[in-house]
């Protein structure tokens, strides 16, 4: 069972992005769930959604509390709280971001770059979208990295989402950052 | 069609393949997906013959469709917590008029302290309102309910609760065969009312009935209701033969026939107990659950049944009685009294607090061997609980 | 409207009916085929106002829906002293739910004829005063602004007869209750309390708002008749004296429900979408007075001492209606008080 | 369709439940007295004819009426109605024109010459009828239609009497009179006019089985005036009578009646139209005290007929009259002022009143005579048996109606002495007073007034004075009657119960209490408009 734990703020829409990687988990046959961090947050105030995916059906409702992944939609949130909490030691992270890890004071030793990286989602969303909005962006970068769903699925799932202007867009923004996340970590292993 | 889809989405669908012909709800929270659901059905027009009703709260709503009920309409509403409470009088009276109304509870909390989590406080309030309630392990089962509910209610004239934890299952996104249209046609039948208000045939409903009958009625409602134990079996049975899935009913053992120790719990977190009992069962532990569906009319055989070989109970509630504790595990002391089996009571995930597997662990290890209290209170912050008791004793 | 008079002298058209009438001229009430739709055997008490206003606006209701009507019932004196079990009084599809709310029930039956394509049904909702203006209002004022397909009838009362004459929304100032006793500086209900349902009502701008009494059948029946052109939500306030509550003679509960109106205190009128479109002028004018002695609940006015301080204070309330509703026309006799005319 | 248990129930059980138990009073219609009916010297049903004439049916209203009278026509014109003086309506708005509608009703039944058929058995009794004035011919009326046969004497050679020699033309047209009059005869009572009874005895040795005297007071009173002979003095019957035979005496320019009463204003009246410049009524006390119908003198001044009242006649000369004015003392009483005037007078006609002619029964001694007007027990039978009288020649107000009044009430005491039982006159329920209506009911609706003659037009002709209604105010009129005490099936009692517990048994049924359901609240009774339904308390 893979586990992602997303954090954003209210309004970023990290609800629909754990549902569309639960919604391309499912159209790959495999058994999904995702579900928000129940609460009354309101718009601008940190919020976690979470997802599940398995080859089994998925009876556990506990929240996730040892992610394989952690998306961090808004990265002014790395300061304000511990995202990485509960990581597994071979988690991924996924922030975005246009600065480097470093910029973050991540060292290569507890953030190697095969598994830990930033990706400028909102410049991406702007560009392809004209909106700056990162959810569905992050998730094509979120393919490239933990190969959990392929990007096929998430632009799919995208396209049943939206409406075709808008699926358009995103499918557009997301296969830039998964090339974008592609290319980089070609780079690590090169390095 | 199996789909990936928000539980409330999913049970919106599914009542709407009911072809319900009033619809009234006010907004609560976690309920408010379902109607905001079904209301853009009714406005997009695909569903049909149905009136959707913005009413101006939770006694309205069920007033409402009392009144619609009464003139032979399919009628359908949903709530939650506070709003439970709110219709309280107009539930009770739904179910002394014998009106088969089939409403959901997004199970959740009640205050104060305000608490929008999930929790069964509020529909274990309304137990013995003369309603059937059933709770929903997943969102398929929810959806399944639904269909199911408006059978049992219309066939028995009563109404049915159909149970669902907020959030939990409401907001959750996960697979759901969606029942077909067709598929529900072939299941239930058109509502025809017992008694309905028609002015070529008149008649009184609502009398003001004394001491010299009232016994009497709350007797047949008594028997009415008990039919019910019969009534959820077959239909569950039928369901799976149109359906061709195992949704519903009385109970739901899992590994019981040959288990020392039974968990007993209703709604989603038998999910998480599973898991559980598979590991413990792994490690060769003596374990299985017990899936109360329906919780009203108490279903006291099918539970003695599935207890029959269990060395001891526990019973894992997120509702309790204040001043008493469980109420689940007195339904359950209900149905085994003559056994000596040791019925543990655990009160778990009021108002939100997450029921992981880690504290389940725990909780069982303490079971196996019998060092549970009677009433233990799971990850309760017994220091914090303690300290305060001392300070406001103190005062 | 509301009623044109009927041009025959030996009676006016104040009477119930009239051998020498055509038939679609004389009141619904005259017809020995008029439904009856709360029948003999009911238990309400001798004289009841209630009992009277209900045959009244339901056998209107009846004739106007060709006897299609389904009717929902608050919690009341009406709904207990009609349906005690194993006796109806009823001859219509009646239903009591409970107390505070019979608006919305109404409303559920309405929204299933309507899902169902029967909207040649009609539906009628009534109460007395406290299920309409107090414990039901809530789920009223819900009813009107979803301009829901119901015509709602109050008949008021004014107190919680049933419960044993409290004071409710609609007690009028200086009146005795059980819970407003005659007792103290301020006897009675106090001044400046109170809320006007029929006013509250026009604010919903509703299609349609009549106030009548049990006092002029022709008037009650006209606006039963008018309200069921309309569709949508529509409020009928019917005054109906009680003489348990009112502590008057029970033959006397028509004849007060006249002083009411010709005293000014109770206006006749009727309201289109939020505007008064009618009023029924006062034919014979009287002070209040002549109302309030023949009521025990304002006995504590006339003795051990009289009150005249509250009596004026009542005389203003019903002169400030009168100048409202324009209630004084050139027809009415002692149009300028203070003539003791007894009707 | 499956009804729960107790819950839902069936419609109109409730019948079972008989409220009537809850009663300590019930509710009971009654038929009282209306103070018209009560006040009519003829004993009309008057409430009843109205009533009937209300919905058009005439010939049954005309019917109803001529039970009681069998003038509906001269009664419209002559009778001084005290109906009206004593009708509620007039507490409400004003009377009830209960004569004008009279009148109508009269007038049709002329019109469509409606008849009177005898119902009842030939009793082989045989009556005279001496006298063929009001008093006589409603006796014989009545005799006739009880089955006797009946003989009816007058020394006239017309049959009216005061009606048509004492009342001028102009107020009752003959043709009228000899139209209502011929009815009776039509009936098969035998006229003997022109025929004079000088002796009562003659008549009783004819053998017939009892005699009604109904002679009326047709002479003049003669009060000593000292006068010249060159004065012109005549007196008010004869004047009258003579203008009846057609031949009016000379009166001259100036005439001065002195009276007044009716038929001082009559004589003045025809005075003018006769002729004269100036008829002038002389009468010792004031309009207020003279026993002349006020609307009487009210029109004999409209036709310029002069007043002269608190006066007295002293002298009469040759064209002069020697007036005494006269003042009232605190009793009310005229007592000379010794204040003279001279008033020019070509003729004086003197109205003090008639006397009765008893030449008759002179020799007759079982008769008693007092005060110059014959003594009858309340049967009206003399002190001779099977010989009654009435009219003004016994002790009554002498008018036109009581004398019909007095014919019927004699028929009926005739026919029982003949049948040898005695005529019951059923007790009179109670008068019906305003405070016992719920006058709330009715609408406002003035009295409808008869058009009439212009004055100065009307004085110098003998045409009918007062014109009839037409129907449709005839109509009007009738139906503002408020049917004082007596059920006219407004349905108010019908749909004022809250128990509905009033059966309407259907026009023209009036109503039943349903006793299994009425608790006897009584709304019923206040709010019935007439009052003719009453509390009666429930037998223990």
């Amino acid at each position: 069972m893979f586990q992602v734990r997303i954090h954003g703020r209210g309004g970023q829409g990290v609800v629909t992005a754990a549902e569309l990687i639960a919604q391309a988990a499912f159209d790959e046959g495999r058994h999904a769930q995702a579900f928000p961090s129940f609460g009354s947050e309101r718009t601008g105030a940190p919020v976690v959604a979470f997802a599940r995916i398995s080859d089994e059906e998925i009876r556990v409702r506990e929240p996730i509390m040892a992610p394989d992944a952690i998306i961090v939609q808004d990265e002014t949130l790395l300061g304000a709280i511990d995202v990485f909490n509960g990581l597994t030691p071979s988690g991924y992270v996924l922030i975005n971001s246009t600065k480097t890890l470093a910029d973050f004071g991540l060292k290569q030793a507890d953030a190697p770059m095969d598994r830990f990286i930033t990706v400028p989602a909102t410049q991406l969303a702007l560009e392809h979208l004209g909106r700056p909005v990162p959810n569905a962006v992050l998730l094509g970068a979120f393919a490239a990295l933990t190969k959990v769903v392929s990007i096929d699925s998430v632009n799919k799932a995208i396209t049943q989402r939206f409406s075709s202007k808008l699926a358009a867009g995103n499918c557009a923004a997301a296969s830039a950052a998964y090339e974008f996340v592609q290319s980089k970590l070609k780079e690590s292993t090169h390095a | 069609m199996l789909r990936q889809v928000e539980g409330s989405k999913a049970v919106a669908d599914a009542v709407a393949c009911c072809r319900p012909e009033v619809i009234c709800a006010y907004p609560i929270s976690p309920q408010t997906h379902i109607v905001e659901g079904l209301s853009r059905l009714v406005k997009a027009g695909d569903l049909k013959n149905c009136e959707f009703v913005n009413v101006e709260s939770e006694f309205a709503a069920m007033s409402v469709a009392i009144g619609a009920s009464a003139t032979g309409a399919r009628t359908y509403t949903a709530t939650a917590s506070q709003g439970l409470l709110f219709m309280v009088e107009a539930v009770f009276n739904a179910s002394g008029l014998g009106l088969p109304i089939v409403m959901t509870v997004a199970n959740r909390a009640i205050g104060g302290p305000i608490n929008i989590w999930n929790d069964h406080s509020d529909s274990m309030s309304q137990r013995d309102s003369g309603w059937i309630q059933l709770y929903a392990e997943t969102n398929q089962e929810a959806a399944d309910l639904h269909v199911q509910a408006f059978r049992i209610a219309e066939e028995l004239s009563l109404p049915v609760m159909v149970c669902m934890d907020g959030f939990i299952l409401t907001h959750a996104s996960e697979q759901v065969d969606i029942p077909e249209q067709e598929q529900v046609d072939a299941f239930l039948p058109p509502y025809s009312p017992r008694q309905v208000l028609n002015p070529d045939e008149p008649v009184s409903i609502g009398a003001m009935v004394g001491p010299e009958a009232f016994m009497e009625v709350r007797y047949m409602a008594h028997a009415k209701t008990l039919l019910a134990l019969e009534k959820i079996p077959q239909v569950a049975k039928d369901f799976e033969k149109v359906f061709h899935r195992d949704s519903g009913g009385l109970v739901r053992p899992y590994h019981c026939e040959d288990a020392e120790t039974v968990v007993i719990a209703l709604g989603s977190v038998l999910g998480t107990i599973k898991d559980v009992v598979d590991e413990l069962r792994e490690k060769g532990t003596s374990i299985g659950v017990l899936g109360i569906i329906t919780f009203r009319p108490f279903p006291f055989e099918a539970v003695r049944n599935a207890l029959k070989n269990a060395k001891r109970v526990v019973v894992v509630e997120k509702a309790f009685s204040i001043g008493i504790g469980g109420i689940v595990s007195e339904n359950v002391k209900g149905s085994i009294s003559e056994q000596k089996t040791p019925i543990y009571t655990v009160i778990a995930g009021l108002g939100g607090r997450p029921i992981t597997k880690t504290s389940l662990h725990a909780l069982f290890h303490q079971a196996f061997n019998d060092s549970l209290e009677p009433l233990t209170f799971l990850d309760l912050d017994q220091d914090l609980v303690e300290r305060e008791i001392i300070r406001e004793g103190s005062k | 409207m509301s009623t044109a008079p009927v041009k025959f002298y030996q009676v006016g058209s104040f009477a119930v009916g009239n051998r020498l009438l055509p038939p679609d001229q004389n009141s619904i009430q005259s017809d020995s085929e008029r439904t009856n739709a709360l029948t003999s055997g009911h238990r309400a008490c001798q004289g009841c106002g209630e009992a009277l206003g209900a045959r009244y606006a339901l056998d209107a209701a009846m004739r106007a829906s060709n006897g299609k009507m389904i009717a929902v019932n608050a919690t009341g004196c009406l709904e207990v002293f009609s349906t005690p079990y194993p006796e109806s009084s009823w001859r219509i599809a009646w239903l009591h739910s409970l107390f505070g709310n019979a608006p919305a029930v109404a409303t559920g039956v309405a929204a299933a004829l309507k899902a169902k394509g029967r909207t040649d049904i009609r539906v009628v909702s009534q109460g007395g005063d406290g299920a309409t203006v107090d414990i039901g209002f809530g789920v009223l004022s819900g009813m009107f602004e979803r301009n829901d397909d119901v015509l709602y009838i109050c008949y008021d009362n004014e107190a919680y007869m049933n419960t044993g004459v409290q004071r409710s929304g609609a007690t009028p100032p200086a009146a005795r209750t059980s819970t407003t006793q005659a007792v103290g500086p301020e006897p009675g209900n106090v001044f400046g309390q109170g809320k006007n349902l029929p006013r509250i009502a026009m604010a919903h701008e509703i299609p349609y708002v009549a106030t009548a009494t049990v006092a002029d059948l022709r008037d009650l029946e006209a606006k039963v008749t008018r309200a069921m052109e309309f569709r949508g939500a529509r409020y009928l306030h019917v005054l109906v004296p009680c003489p348990l509550g009112w502590g008057s003679a029970s033959c006397d509960t028509v004849r007060i429900a006249r002083l009411a109106t010709q005293s000014g205190l109770f206006p006749v009128f009727e309201a289109e979408r939020g505007e008064v479109v009618s009023s029924t002028p006062i034919r014979q004018r009287v002070g209040v007075e002549e109302y309030l002695k023949l009521q025990a609940r304002y006995g504590h006015l006339f003795s051990p001492k009289r009150r005249d301080d509250i009596i004026d204070h009542l005389q203003a309330n019903a002169d400030r209606n009168i100048a409202r509703y324009n209630l004084i026309n050139a027809d009415t006799k002692n149009a300028d008080l203070p003539e003791k005319g007894v009707l | 369709m499956e009804k729960p248990f107790a819950i839902t129930l069936e419609v109109e059980s409730s019948l079972a439940n008989h409220t009537g138990s809850w009663r300590v009073e019930r509710p009971q219609y009654v038929n009282l007295m209306p103070p018209c009916n009560n006040a009519c010297p003829a004993g009309e049903n008057i409430q009843n004819w109205l009533y009937v004439a209300e919905d058009g049916s005439y010939e049954a209203a005309w019917r109803s009426l001529i039970i009681e009278n069998p003038f509906p026509a001269i009664m419209g014109r002559v009778c001084y109605h005290p109906c009206q003086t004593v009708c509620n309506r007039a507490q409400l708005d004003e009377a009830v024109g209960i004569n004008s509608v009279e009148r109508f009703l009269g007038d049709l039944a002329i019109e469509k010459g409606w008849s009177i058929p005898i119902t009842a058995q030939p009793t082989g009794f045989h009556v005279l009828v001496i006298g063929a004035g009001p008093t006589g011919l409603s006796a014989a009326y009545h005799l006739r239609r009880l089955g006797h046969d009946v003989t009816l004497r007058d020394a006239a050679t017309a049959a009216g009497g005061m009606m048509r020699y004492g009342i001028p033309k102009y107020r009752l047209p003959r043709e009228v009179l000899d139209a209502e009059v011929a009815r009776i005869a039509n009936m098969g009572v035998r006229f003997q006019l022109g025929r004079h009874v000088e002796n009562l005895q003659d008549a009783i040795d004819e053998g017939f089985d009892a005699i009604f005297l109904a002679v009326g007071a047709q002479i003049g009173k003669r009060a000593y005036i000292p006068a010249g002979e060159a004065a012109r003095i005549l007196d008010a019957v004869s004047v009258l009578h003579d203008v009846e035979d057609g031949q009016p005496p000379l009166l001259g320019r100036r005439v001065v009646v002195y009276g007044g009463g009716n038929t001082a204003i009559d004589v003045a009246r025809t005075a003018k139209r006769l002729g004269a410049e100036e008829a002038i009524i002389v009468y010792r006390r004031t309009r207020e005290k003279a026993p002349a119908d006020d609307g009487e003198i009210q029109e004999a001044i409209e036709e310029g007929v002069l007043m002269k009242w608190l006066s007295t006649v002293k002298h009469a000369g040759a064209d002069t009259l020697k007036i005494e004015k006269m003042e009232l003392d605190e009793k009310g009483f005229p007592q000379p002022t010794g204040e003279y005037e001279e008033l020019e007078a070509d003729s004086l006609v003197l109205a003090l009143g008639q006397e009765v002619d008893l030449s008759l029964i002179n020799n007759i001694t079982d008769l008693e005579v007092r005060d110059g007007v014959v003594k009858v027990d309340p049967t009206m039978m003399t002190g001779r048996a099977g010989v009654f009288a009435g009219g003004d020649m016994v002790p009554a107000e002498r008018t036109v109606t009581t004398g019909v009044g007095h014919g019927k009430k004699a028929a009926r005491n005739i026919d029982a002495w003949l049948r040898k039982t005695a005529f019951e006159k059923q007790e009179t329920p109670s008068i019906v007073e305003f405070k016992d209506l719920n006058p709330w009911y009715y609408s406002d609706a003035p009295h409808a007034v008869r058009p009439r003659l212009e004055g100065a037009r009307r004085a110098s002709t003998f045409d009918e004075v007062v014109q009839g209604l037409d129907e449709s105010t005839a109509l009007y009129e009738a139906r503002r009657c408020m049917s004082c005490g007596n059920c006219f099936e407004c349905d108010n009692c019908f749909g004022v119960c809250p128990d509905n517990a009033v059966i309407k048994l259907g026009t023209g049924k009036g109503f039943e209490i349903n006793l299994d359901y009425c608790k006897g609240c009584g709304i019923c009774v206040s709010e019935c408009p007439s009052g003719s339904i009453i509390m009666i308390p429930e037998k223990s």
